[in-house]
Protein backbone atom coordinates (compact mmCIF):
# COMPACT_ATOMS: atom_id res chain seq x y z
CA UNK A 1 0.00 0.00 0.00
CA UNK A 2 2.42 2.80 1.11
CA UNK A 3 4.90 1.31 -1.49
CA UNK A 4 2.31 1.91 -4.09
CA UNK A 5 1.25 5.45 -2.96
CA UNK A 6 5.32 6.43 -3.13
CA UNK A 7 5.76 5.14 -6.23
CA UNK A 8 2.21 7.61 -7.42
CA UNK A 9 4.41 10.15 -5.87
CA UNK A 10 7.25 9.61 -7.87
CA UNK A 11 5.73 9.97 -10.90
CA UNK A 12 3.68 13.39 -9.81
CA UNK A 13 7.42 14.51 -9.34
CA UNK A 14 8.60 13.76 -12.64
CA UNK A 15 5.31 15.01 -14.50
CA UNK A 16 6.04 18.19 -12.71
CA UNK A 17 10.15 18.12 -13.83
CA UNK A 18 8.62 17.75 -17.91
CA UNK A 19 5.89 20.63 -17.01
CA UNK A 20 8.51 22.84 -15.83
CA UNK A 21 10.83 22.17 -19.07
CA UNK A 22 7.95 23.10 -21.32
CA UNK A 23 8.68 26.66 -19.45
CA UNK A 24 12.21 26.40 -20.49
CA UNK A 25 11.29 25.70 -24.09
CA UNK A 26 8.42 28.15 -24.27
CA UNK A 27 10.35 31.12 -22.31
CA UNK A 28 10.42 34.30 -24.24
CA UNK A 29 12.96 36.10 -22.22
CA UNK A 30 16.37 34.47 -20.16
CA UNK A 31 15.00 35.43 -16.97
CA UNK A 32 11.83 32.65 -17.46
CA UNK A 33 14.44 30.22 -18.35
CA UNK A 34 16.69 30.69 -15.55
CA UNK A 35 13.14 30.08 -13.01
CA UNK A 36 12.56 26.88 -15.07
CA UNK A 37 16.26 25.87 -14.08
CA UNK A 38 15.89 26.97 -10.39
CA UNK A 39 12.48 25.01 -10.33
CA UNK A 40 14.31 21.55 -12.17
CA UNK A 41 16.71 21.47 -9.41
CA UNK A 42 14.84 21.30 -6.58
CA UNK A 43 12.64 18.77 -8.41
CA UNK A 44 15.82 16.69 -9.38
CA UNK A 45 16.66 16.99 -5.39
CA UNK A 46 13.46 15.77 -4.79
CA UNK A 47 13.82 12.81 -7.14
CA UNK A 48 17.24 11.87 -6.46
CA UNK A 49 15.94 11.52 -3.05
CA UNK A 50 13.68 9.17 -3.87
CA UNK A 51 15.72 7.12 -6.09
CA UNK A 52 17.97 6.60 -2.90
CA UNK A 53 15.34 5.68 -0.71
CA UNK A 54 13.58 2.94 -3.46
CA UNK A 55 17.39 1.46 -3.38
CA UNK A 56 17.80 1.79 -0.04
CA UNK A 57 21.33 2.95 -0.47
CA UNK A 58 22.32 5.92 2.21
CA UNK A 59 25.16 7.52 -0.27
CA UNK A 60 23.10 8.28 -2.83
CA UNK A 61 21.65 10.94 -0.25
CA UNK A 62 25.56 12.82 -0.71
CA UNK A 63 24.38 13.07 -3.99
CA UNK A 64 21.71 15.00 -3.69
CA UNK A 65 23.38 16.90 -0.98
CA UNK A 66 26.61 18.09 -3.19
CA UNK A 67 23.86 18.38 -6.00
CA UNK A 68 21.73 21.26 -3.77
CA UNK A 69 24.99 22.63 -3.38
CA UNK A 70 26.25 22.90 -6.63
CA UNK A 71 23.64 23.68 -8.51
CA UNK A 72 22.87 26.75 -6.37
CA UNK A 73 25.95 27.99 -7.04
CA UNK A 74 24.57 27.92 -11.01
CA UNK A 75 21.58 29.45 -10.45
CA UNK A 76 23.31 32.59 -8.34
CA UNK A 77 25.79 32.61 -11.43
CA UNK A 78 23.32 33.12 -14.21
CA UNK A 79 21.32 36.18 -12.14
CA UNK A 80 24.71 37.64 -11.43
CA UNK A 81 25.53 37.69 -15.49
CA UNK A 82 21.89 38.00 -16.40
CA UNK A 83 22.44 41.49 -13.77
CA UNK A 84 25.85 42.74 -14.81
CA UNK A 85 27.83 39.92 -16.28
CA UNK A 86 30.31 38.42 -14.16
CA UNK B 1 33.75 37.50 25.76
CA UNK B 2 32.12 38.64 22.11
CA UNK B 3 34.71 36.12 20.64
CA UNK B 4 34.16 33.25 23.14
CA UNK B 5 30.80 33.32 22.43
CA UNK B 6 31.16 33.96 18.90
CA UNK B 7 33.43 30.79 18.60
CA UNK B 8 31.15 28.37 21.37
CA UNK B 9 28.09 29.29 18.64
CA UNK B 10 30.23 28.19 15.33
CA UNK B 11 31.52 25.01 17.19
CA UNK B 12 27.60 23.98 18.41
CA UNK B 13 26.49 24.99 14.52
CA UNK B 14 29.11 22.67 13.24
CA UNK B 15 29.06 20.07 15.07
CA UNK B 16 25.28 19.96 14.62
CA UNK B 17 25.51 19.81 11.06
CA UNK B 18 28.16 17.13 11.41
CA UNK B 19 26.18 14.88 13.69
CA UNK B 20 23.33 14.95 11.44
CA UNK B 21 25.11 14.06 8.60
CA UNK B 22 26.96 11.22 9.99
CA UNK B 23 25.06 9.68 13.37
CA UNK B 24 25.59 7.56 16.41
CA UNK B 25 29.25 6.77 15.30
CA UNK B 26 32.00 6.99 18.53
CA UNK B 27 34.98 7.89 16.06
CA UNK B 28 33.20 9.77 13.33
CA UNK B 29 31.69 12.36 16.89
CA UNK B 30 35.22 12.05 17.76
CA UNK B 31 37.05 13.07 14.54
CA UNK B 32 34.80 15.36 13.59
CA UNK B 33 34.68 17.35 16.95
CA UNK B 34 38.53 17.89 16.43
CA UNK B 35 37.59 19.13 12.76
CA UNK B 36 35.27 21.58 14.38
CA UNK B 37 37.40 22.63 16.48
CA UNK B 38 40.20 23.44 13.78
CA UNK B 39 37.56 24.79 11.62
CA UNK B 40 36.34 27.35 14.39
CA UNK B 41 39.91 28.84 15.64
CA UNK B 42 40.72 29.47 11.78
CA UNK B 43 37.60 31.10 10.57
CA UNK B 44 36.05 33.14 13.36
CA UNK B 45 37.25 36.04 12.85
CA UNK B 46 35.28 35.86 9.49
CA UNK B 47 31.61 34.80 11.06
CA UNK B 48 30.45 37.61 11.99
CA UNK B 49 27.10 36.40 11.85
CA UNK B 50 26.86 34.90 14.90
CA UNK B 51 27.61 37.75 16.67
CA UNK B 52 24.34 39.32 16.87
CA UNK B 53 22.27 36.66 17.71
CA UNK B 54 21.35 37.49 21.63
CA UNK B 55 21.31 34.51 24.37
CA UNK B 56 18.79 35.38 26.56
CA UNK B 57 16.05 33.24 27.98
CA UNK B 58 13.28 35.54 25.82
CA UNK B 59 14.80 35.33 22.83
CA UNK B 60 15.32 31.74 22.81
CA UNK B 61 11.25 31.59 23.37
CA UNK B 62 11.08 34.29 20.84
CA UNK B 63 12.93 31.96 18.25
CA UNK B 64 10.37 29.11 18.99
CA UNK B 65 7.55 31.25 18.51
CA UNK B 66 8.77 32.79 15.57
CA UNK B 67 9.34 29.27 13.86
CA UNK B 68 5.84 28.35 14.78
CA UNK B 69 4.61 31.34 12.88
CA UNK B 70 7.17 31.09 10.08
CA UNK B 71 5.71 27.49 9.59
CA UNK B 72 1.99 28.47 9.71
CA UNK B 73 2.35 30.75 6.82
CA UNK B 74 4.53 28.57 4.84
CA UNK B 75 1.75 26.76 4.91
CA UNK B 76 -1.09 29.31 4.59
CA UNK B 77 1.05 31.15 1.58
CA UNK B 78 1.18 27.85 -0.49
CA UNK B 79 -2.80 27.13 -0.34
CA UNK B 80 -2.83 30.63 -1.60
CA UNK B 81 -0.32 30.05 -4.65
CA UNK B 82 -2.59 26.88 -4.93
CA UNK B 83 -6.04 28.77 -5.23
CA UNK B 84 -4.80 31.77 -7.40
CA UNK B 85 -3.52 28.69 -9.85
CA UNK B 86 -6.05 26.25 -10.06
CA UNK B 87 -8.44 29.19 -10.45
CA UNK B 88 -9.20 29.36 -14.21
CA UNK B 89 -9.73 33.01 -14.34
CA UNK B 90 -6.48 33.75 -12.38
CA UNK B 91 -7.08 36.45 -10.04
CA UNK B 92 -4.01 38.54 -9.46
CA UNK B 93 -3.48 42.39 -9.16
CA UNK B 94 0.63 42.55 -9.16
CA UNK B 95 2.75 45.29 -8.73
CA UNK B 96 5.66 46.14 -6.69
CA UNK B 97 5.68 48.10 -3.08
CA UNK B 98 7.93 49.93 -0.73
CA UNK B 99 7.91 49.00 3.41
CA UNK B 100 10.29 49.99 6.07
CA UNK B 101 11.90 48.14 8.31
CA UNK B 102 13.05 49.23 12.19
CA UNK B 103 15.72 46.39 12.42
CA UNK B 104 19.41 46.90 12.18
CA UNK B 105 21.58 44.01 12.12
CA UNK B 106 22.51 42.89 8.43
CA UNK B 107 21.23 38.90 9.29
CA UNK B 108 18.11 40.14 10.81
CA UNK B 109 17.25 42.03 7.55
CA UNK B 110 18.47 38.66 5.84
CA UNK B 111 15.88 36.43 7.55
CA UNK B 112 13.31 39.09 7.45
CA UNK B 113 13.75 39.20 3.59
CA UNK B 114 13.25 35.31 3.31
CA UNK B 115 10.45 35.05 5.13
CA UNK B 116 8.66 37.83 3.32
CA UNK B 117 9.38 35.51 -0.03
CA UNK B 118 8.20 32.35 1.85
CA UNK B 119 5.06 34.21 3.11
CA UNK B 120 1.42 34.40 0.94
CA UNK B 121 2.27 36.39 -1.80
CA UNK B 122 5.24 38.68 -1.59
CA UNK B 123 8.48 38.47 -3.08
CA UNK B 124 11.49 40.49 -2.09
CA UNK B 125 13.47 42.46 -5.38
CA UNK B 126 15.54 44.60 -4.09
CA UNK B 127 16.69 45.89 -0.64
CA UNK B 128 18.09 49.51 0.21
CA UNK B 129 19.12 50.77 3.47
CA UNK B 130 15.78 50.77 5.41
CA UNK B 131 13.64 50.04 2.35
CA UNK B 132 12.40 46.98 0.83
CA UNK B 133 10.63 46.45 -2.21
CA UNK B 134 8.52 44.08 -3.04
CA UNK B 135 6.51 42.02 -5.48
CA UNK B 136 2.77 41.66 -4.28
CA UNK B 137 0.60 39.34 -6.01
CA UNK B 138 -2.43 41.28 -4.72
CA UNK B 139 -2.27 44.70 -3.87
CA UNK B 140 -4.61 46.33 -1.65
CA UNK B 141 -3.53 49.71 -0.19
CA UNK B 142 -1.18 52.43 -1.50
CA UNK B 143 -0.22 54.09 1.64
CA UNK B 144 3.32 52.82 2.97
CA UNK B 145 2.47 52.56 6.06
CA UNK B 146 0.12 50.29 5.77
CA UNK B 147 1.68 48.04 3.47
CA UNK B 148 4.36 47.88 6.16
CA UNK B 149 2.16 46.73 9.10
CA UNK B 150 -0.16 44.18 6.69
CA UNK B 151 3.35 42.84 5.37
CA UNK B 152 6.25 43.32 7.95
CA UNK B 153 4.90 43.74 11.28
CA UNK B 154 4.02 40.14 12.05
CA UNK B 155 7.95 38.99 11.87
CA UNK B 156 9.20 41.96 12.88
CA UNK B 157 8.27 41.46 16.35
CA UNK B 158 10.05 38.42 16.79
CA UNK B 159 13.05 39.23 14.90
CA UNK B 160 13.49 42.76 17.15
CA UNK B 161 13.61 40.76 20.34
CA UNK B 162 15.95 37.84 18.54
CA UNK B 163 18.32 40.52 16.77
CA UNK B 164 18.46 43.61 18.13
CA UNK C 1 9.10 2.39 -12.57
CA UNK C 2 12.65 2.60 -13.58
CA UNK C 3 12.25 2.34 -17.18
CA UNK C 4 9.68 4.84 -17.27
CA UNK C 5 12.25 7.17 -15.59
CA UNK C 6 14.85 6.77 -17.96
CA UNK C 7 12.66 7.33 -20.95
CA UNK C 8 11.24 10.19 -19.94
CA UNK C 9 14.36 11.70 -18.80
CA UNK C 10 15.95 10.66 -21.72
CA UNK C 11 13.39 12.65 -23.85
CA UNK C 12 13.32 15.57 -22.25
CA UNK C 13 17.75 15.80 -22.65
CA UNK C 14 17.35 15.46 -26.18
CA UNK C 15 14.67 18.46 -26.55
CA UNK C 16 17.32 20.48 -24.31
CA UNK C 17 19.73 18.95 -26.56
CA UNK C 18 18.00 20.52 -29.42
CA UNK C 19 17.61 23.54 -27.47
CA UNK C 20 21.11 24.13 -27.14
CA UNK C 21 21.70 23.77 -30.46
CA UNK C 22 19.28 25.65 -32.45
CA UNK C 23 18.82 28.49 -30.23
CA UNK C 24 19.63 32.10 -31.77
CA UNK C 25 20.74 33.23 -27.76
CA UNK C 26 23.95 31.88 -26.40
CA UNK C 27 22.70 32.63 -22.38
CA UNK C 28 19.96 30.11 -23.02
CA UNK C 29 22.08 27.62 -24.88
CA UNK C 30 24.07 27.42 -21.71
CA UNK C 31 21.23 27.25 -19.25
CA UNK C 32 20.20 24.15 -21.38
CA UNK C 33 23.12 22.52 -21.35
CA UNK C 34 23.20 22.34 -17.81
CA UNK C 35 19.69 21.27 -17.83
CA UNK C 36 21.53 18.13 -20.14
CA UNK C 37 23.98 17.31 -17.14
CA UNK C 38 21.65 17.74 -14.32
CA UNK C 39 19.45 15.19 -15.33
CA UNK C 40 22.08 13.16 -16.88
CA UNK C 41 23.32 12.95 -13.77
CA UNK C 42 20.41 11.51 -12.61
CA UNK C 43 20.35 8.80 -15.05
CA UNK C 44 23.77 7.81 -13.83
CA UNK C 45 22.50 7.77 -10.50
CA UNK C 46 19.35 5.22 -11.72
CA UNK C 47 22.22 3.53 -13.46
CA UNK C 48 23.99 3.06 -9.54
CA UNK C 49 27.10 4.99 -9.91
CA UNK C 50 26.68 7.27 -7.59
CA UNK C 51 30.16 8.54 -8.15
CA UNK C 52 30.26 9.49 -11.12
CA UNK C 53 26.83 11.07 -10.67
CA UNK C 54 28.63 13.39 -8.20
CA UNK C 55 31.12 14.42 -10.53
CA UNK C 56 28.73 14.89 -12.91
CA UNK C 57 26.73 16.89 -11.08
CA UNK C 58 29.92 18.93 -9.85
CA UNK C 59 31.39 19.26 -12.80
CA UNK C 60 28.83 19.54 -15.71
CA UNK C 61 26.28 21.22 -13.84
CA UNK C 62 28.01 23.54 -11.96
CA UNK C 63 31.67 24.34 -13.00
CA UNK C 64 30.96 23.98 -16.61
CA UNK C 65 28.10 26.15 -16.63
CA UNK C 66 30.37 29.26 -14.94
CA UNK C 67 33.19 28.62 -16.90
CA UNK C 68 30.95 29.60 -20.25
CA UNK C 69 29.24 32.11 -18.61
CA UNK C 70 32.79 33.79 -17.89
CA UNK C 71 33.97 33.52 -21.05
CA UNK C 72 30.69 34.82 -22.27
CA UNK C 73 31.44 37.71 -20.72
CA UNK C 74 35.03 38.18 -21.81
CA UNK C 75 33.54 38.01 -25.32
CA UNK C 76 31.25 40.09 -25.17
CA UNK C 77 33.70 42.91 -23.61
CA UNK C 78 36.69 42.23 -26.11
CA UNK C 79 33.52 42.78 -29.24
CA UNK C 80 32.69 46.33 -27.39
CA UNK C 81 36.62 47.26 -27.29
CA UNK C 82 36.52 46.39 -31.28
CA UNK C 83 33.53 48.33 -31.89
CA UNK C 84 35.10 51.51 -30.49
CA UNK C 85 37.81 51.24 -32.40
CA UNK D 1 5.96 0.46 11.41
CA UNK D 2 2.94 0.03 9.12
CA UNK D 3 1.34 3.10 10.30
CA UNK D 4 4.91 4.99 10.03
CA UNK D 5 5.37 3.78 6.56
CA UNK D 6 1.33 5.14 5.33
CA UNK D 7 1.83 8.07 7.30
CA UNK D 8 5.25 9.03 5.41
CA UNK D 9 3.84 7.79 1.86
CA UNK D 10 0.91 10.33 2.46
CA UNK D 11 3.29 13.23 2.93
CA UNK D 12 5.16 12.26 0.26
CA UNK D 13 2.17 12.48 -1.91
CA UNK D 14 1.06 16.03 -0.81
CA UNK D 15 4.31 16.77 -1.16
CA UNK D 16 4.06 15.70 -5.26
CA UNK D 17 0.99 17.52 -5.53
CA UNK D 18 2.64 21.09 -4.34
CA UNK D 19 5.67 20.34 -6.56
CA UNK D 20 3.22 19.63 -9.49
CA UNK D 21 1.29 22.76 -8.52
CA UNK D 22 4.36 25.35 -8.41
CA UNK D 23 4.86 23.76 -12.38
CA UNK D 24 1.73 24.24 -13.43
CA UNK D 25 2.27 28.01 -11.96
CA UNK D 26 5.16 28.61 -14.07
CA UNK D 27 3.13 27.62 -16.79
CA UNK D 28 0.40 29.52 -16.22
CA UNK D 29 1.29 32.91 -14.35
CA UNK D 30 1.50 36.14 -17.03
CA UNK D 31 5.40 36.83 -16.13
CA UNK D 32 8.90 36.57 -14.38
CA UNK D 33 8.03 37.66 -10.95
CA UNK D 34 4.61 36.17 -10.96
CA UNK D 35 6.31 33.32 -11.86
CA UNK D 36 8.79 32.91 -9.53
CA UNK D 37 6.35 33.83 -6.75
CA UNK D 38 4.54 30.28 -7.46
CA UNK D 39 7.86 28.59 -8.48
CA UNK D 40 9.39 29.52 -5.00
CA UNK D 41 6.76 29.09 -2.57
CA UNK D 42 5.37 26.10 -4.03
CA UNK D 43 8.38 23.74 -4.87
CA UNK D 44 10.14 25.18 -1.25
CA UNK D 45 7.08 23.41 0.89
CA UNK D 46 6.60 20.40 -2.01
CA UNK D 47 10.12 19.54 -1.63
CA UNK D 48 10.76 19.49 1.94
CA UNK D 49 7.37 17.66 2.75
CA UNK D 50 8.85 15.17 -0.29
CA UNK D 51 11.80 14.39 1.71
CA UNK D 52 10.36 14.23 5.36
CA UNK D 53 7.76 12.09 3.86
CA UNK D 54 10.84 9.98 2.42
CA UNK D 55 13.02 9.89 5.62
CA UNK D 56 9.48 8.75 7.58
CA UNK D 57 8.70 5.99 5.14
CA UNK D 58 12.10 4.88 4.95
CA UNK D 59 13.14 5.28 8.79
CA UNK D 60 15.35 2.28 9.09
CA UNK D 61 17.89 2.90 6.67
CA UNK D 62 18.23 5.90 9.01
CA UNK D 63 19.16 8.25 7.05
CA UNK D 64 16.61 10.82 8.83
CA UNK D 65 19.59 12.97 9.62
CA UNK D 66 20.96 13.76 6.03
CA UNK D 67 17.07 14.29 5.08
CA UNK D 68 17.23 17.26 7.81
CA UNK D 69 20.20 19.00 6.50
CA UNK D 70 18.55 18.60 3.04
CA UNK D 71 15.39 20.23 4.32
CA UNK D 72 17.50 22.94 5.92
CA UNK D 73 19.65 24.14 3.40
CA UNK D 74 16.56 23.96 0.95
CA UNK D 75 14.89 26.49 3.31
CA UNK D 76 17.72 28.65 3.70
CA UNK D 77 19.05 28.53 -0.13
CA UNK D 78 15.92 28.71 -2.46
CA UNK D 79 14.19 32.57 -1.41
CA UNK D 80 17.75 33.59 -1.80
CA UNK D 81 18.27 32.33 -5.30
CA UNK D 82 14.82 33.27 -5.88
CA UNK D 83 15.47 36.73 -4.75
CA UNK D 84 18.72 37.00 -6.47
CA UNK D 85 16.83 35.86 -10.08
CA UNK D 86 14.06 38.60 -9.16
CA UNK D 87 16.56 41.37 -8.83
CA UNK D 88 18.60 40.51 -11.80
CA UNK D 89 15.31 40.64 -13.68
CA UNK D 90 14.07 43.93 -12.63
CA UNK D 91 18.34 45.19 -13.31
CA UNK D 92 17.65 43.29 -16.75
CA UNK D 93 14.65 46.00 -17.39
CA UNK D 94 11.85 43.28 -18.03
CA UNK D 95 9.33 44.91 -17.48
CA UNK D 96 5.85 43.77 -15.27
CA UNK D 97 2.68 42.39 -16.81
CA UNK D 98 0.21 44.12 -18.09
CA UNK D 99 -2.08 43.69 -15.38
CA UNK D 100 0.38 45.09 -12.95
CA UNK D 101 -0.81 48.02 -10.77
CA UNK D 102 2.57 50.10 -10.05
CA UNK D 103 5.82 49.68 -9.84
CA UNK D 104 7.58 51.90 -7.03
CA UNK D 105 10.97 50.49 -7.60
CA UNK D 106 10.86 51.67 -11.12
CA UNK D 107 9.36 55.40 -10.12
CA UNK D 108 12.37 55.51 -7.21
CA UNK D 109 15.02 54.61 -10.03
CA UNK D 110 14.01 57.42 -12.18
CA UNK D 111 13.71 60.09 -9.46
CA UNK D 112 17.33 59.13 -8.32
CA UNK D 113 18.45 59.51 -11.87
CA UNK D 114 16.82 62.79 -12.26
CA UNK D 115 18.13 64.05 -9.48
CA UNK D 116 21.32 63.04 -11.10
CA UNK D 117 21.21 65.05 -14.11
Amino acid sequence: MAEIIINIAGYIALLALALSFIRMILGPTTADRAVALDTMTIISISLIAFIASKSMRIIYLDVATVYALISFLGVIAVARYIERGI
Amino acid sequence: MKILKRSILIYIFLFFVWFLLTGFKAQELIAGSVVCLIITVIYNSKALAFEELRLTPKSLLYSILYAVIFLVELIKSNFDVASRVANPKLPIHPGIVKVRTKLKSKIGKLILANSITLTPGTLTVETRDEFFYIHWINISTDNIDDTSRQIVARFERYLEVIFG
Amino acid sequence: MITVFIIILGIIMILAAIIAVMSKNLLTAIISSGVISLLASIIYLILSAPDVAMTEAAIGSGLTTIVFLYALSRIKKINKEIDDD
Amino acid sequence: MAVLDILGAIITLIGSLFLLLGSIGILRMPDVYNRMQAGTKATTLGSMMFLLGLGISYIECGCIGRIVVLILFILFTNPISSHALARAAHHAGIKLADVSIRDCLKDDEQEQKGASV
